[in-house]
């Protein structure tokens, strides 16, 4: 089944993206596609190459990226919430990229399941 | 589409299909108030897309989100955009599906008389059936 | 004390714990921003709750959030309206303020 | 359809909100993830919402939530606990889902 | 330090003065269930800073907050740190002034053997006097 | 009379920053000192420099900078906060300085009293 997840939350402020991580690593598990995932609201955040948590913590902007990677998982971050937040492609990390609410659109026309994580 | 799908290449799978003739049943949950969080803004950017797409789009207003419909909003002073109005301007990409929780409106005093935009208002036993129809749902 | 609180009560509890706290202080004033001053609006499931709470402390409610949520004609007696001016001066005549988050 | 809650019903009022809508609908299923996992929890003064909402619809719980916060021992019994797979099962199973934030 | 500080340059002023001496009561008041959000952690963080200043430091956890305490927690399948353990430290800090709400407790059928550390139980009113008597609360 | 500021949440997402500006501009207004304002926990997305939102909206971080350069306000950035969620000298904006968590402490120490805004 295709499930495509939309985050609406920044990284370590609100757990919804390490619960919406755990989901789409378990849905791979299982057999299933993410074809993409859109980051809106401060979800965008989650795309800042700038990230530099405790080395005791985890990555969370570095795990995205190498699940998008290993499982080519399309990351979509919103323009126009990026722009407002101050994500551009200067600070973009590596697997993102930003583009229109369209993105979001489309992935709830395509796939079979649209999974929401935020605050 | 579904599992039937050919494996695809990094993220432009949903690219290669002819999405044109899909029409799905979008209905976004509006249930904060406006301004002290952004989050009414932003669902309204998401509506207006959906629409653009021709998708069947339905909007439910319930718990706090019925307070951004409320007549007389003036932002002036709090120096941040009044976007009430676009509320009005719905109709005019087709957006006509604009449902109302009477229990969210009788918690807070509210009739439709206090509302800038014609609804339906329904009981939460109605919207639980419109909700279980969809195929995406979206609660801000 | 100043107590302030930015949530609605009809999505959060946080006023309800405020109030149960700030009752048994005498001189304890409540100023509501934000989405916290529809707590101030008339004829909601609210509005006793706030009636018992205008009897044991001082309530201010934030006059721009008022206005910004249309909540002017709404407004409970015996809830004074301040501006972020009379905002600062209660923060001023207080000894001490607590944002309730 | 498959109802995710997040939020505490202790802070929270999103969860009644769910509820209220949830319970009109056959097959319905309520998942509790995050801080919304506290509502499985027994003894305190959402028992009771909890129970009665058991008699209407399937409620499941994420037991790596509940772990987190050493709410182990005090899941109130018909709740059904499911790991990060089963939360995608369920997705997959229902035909459409709401997370109600 | 008040009115009477001469005009000061681009936020420098606070390091001309002499701080060693002037000791405020500061209060932390926890109110959120902890890995849901990072406040309850990065609380902590101000917490122990604040030890390191010489403050006068109490802490009260009511509502949600007093979730931050409950023993039992197991962090590893969510890939968080479970910083539970750090509020038995605090006593290292001379951080001994912890109070917990009671009617915060009942409302979620815990009791002071549920939690990992000693607190003083008190009740809304108890709280009300001491929260009162402090020059610094941050709520969190 | 000295009143110090905390802010805890980002620009746009919650209203608490717009709250925070208000207030500061007003306690200034009426003769009142605001020696520091303190960016915690999300509240360091204040400091993008990156920040670009649409031509008709209010620019957060502009509008910070231009109140503390003209009212000598110390505008400090958590470091722990900021490296978390991507805030760094790269993108730090005019204005804005990077320190430790003992600002806040010593401004509640030295103010008369500190205001928190947040979610």
């Amino acid at each position: 089944m295709k499930l495509a997840i939309m985050i609406n939350e920044g990284v370590y402020q609100h757990q919804s993206t390490d619960s919406a991580y755990q989901f789409v690593k378990a849905a791979i598990e299982k057999g299933h596609e993410v074809p993409r995932i859109f980051f809106y609201h401060d979800g965008v955040y989650n795309a800042s190459s700038l990230t530099d948590p405790p080395k005791d913590d985890r990555n969370i902007v570095m795990r995205w990226a190498k699940l998008a990677h290993e499982h080519n998982i399309d990351m979509v971050v919103c323009v126009a919430a990026a722009l407002r937040r101050g994500i551009k492609d200067e600070n973009l990390a590596e697997g993102f990229r930003i583009s229109g609410l369209g993105q979001l659109v489309e992935a709830g026309i395509q796939a079979d399941r649209l999974v929401v994580f935020g605050d | 589409m579904g599992e039937e799908m050919t494996e695809s290449t990094g993220g432009i799978d949903f690219e290669d299909e002819d999405a044109s003739g899909v029409i799905k049943k979008f209905m976004f949950v509006n249930r904060k108030a406006p301004y002290g969080t952004i989050y009414a803004l932003e669902s309204l950017e998401v509506v207006l897309i959906s629409a653009a797409f021709d998708q069947d789009v339905s909007l439910i207003f319930m718990d706090d989100g019925v307070y951004q419909i409320v007549k007389g909003q003036h932002t002036k002073a709090i120096d941040v955009k009044n976007f009430s109005p676009t509320y009005r301007a719905l109709e005019g990409y087709d957006i006509e599906k604009l449902y109302v929780e009477k229990e969210s409106l009788d918690q807070r005093g509210l009739t439709e008389d206090d509302l800038l935009v014609d609804v339906q208002v329904m009981s939460s036993a109605e919207i639980a059936k419109i909700m279980a129809e969809q195929d995406v749902v979206i609660s801000f | 004390m100043l107590h302030i609180v930015n949530k609605s009560p009809f999505e959060n509890r946080t006023l309800d714990s405020c109030l149960r706290v700030a009752i048994n202080e005498p001189g304890a004033a409540l100023l509501l921003i934000e989405d916290a001053v529809y707590a101030a609006s008339k004829s909601g499931t609210f509005e006793s709750a706030m009636k018992d709470a205008l009897g044991k402390v001082k309530v201010y409610a934030l006059w721009p959030d008022i206005e910004a949520r249309g909540m002017q004609d709404r407004v409970i007696e015996g809830i004074k309206m301040v501006d972020y001016g009379g905002f600062v001066d209660l923060v001023a005549e207080h000894s001490n303020c607590q944002s309730w988050l």
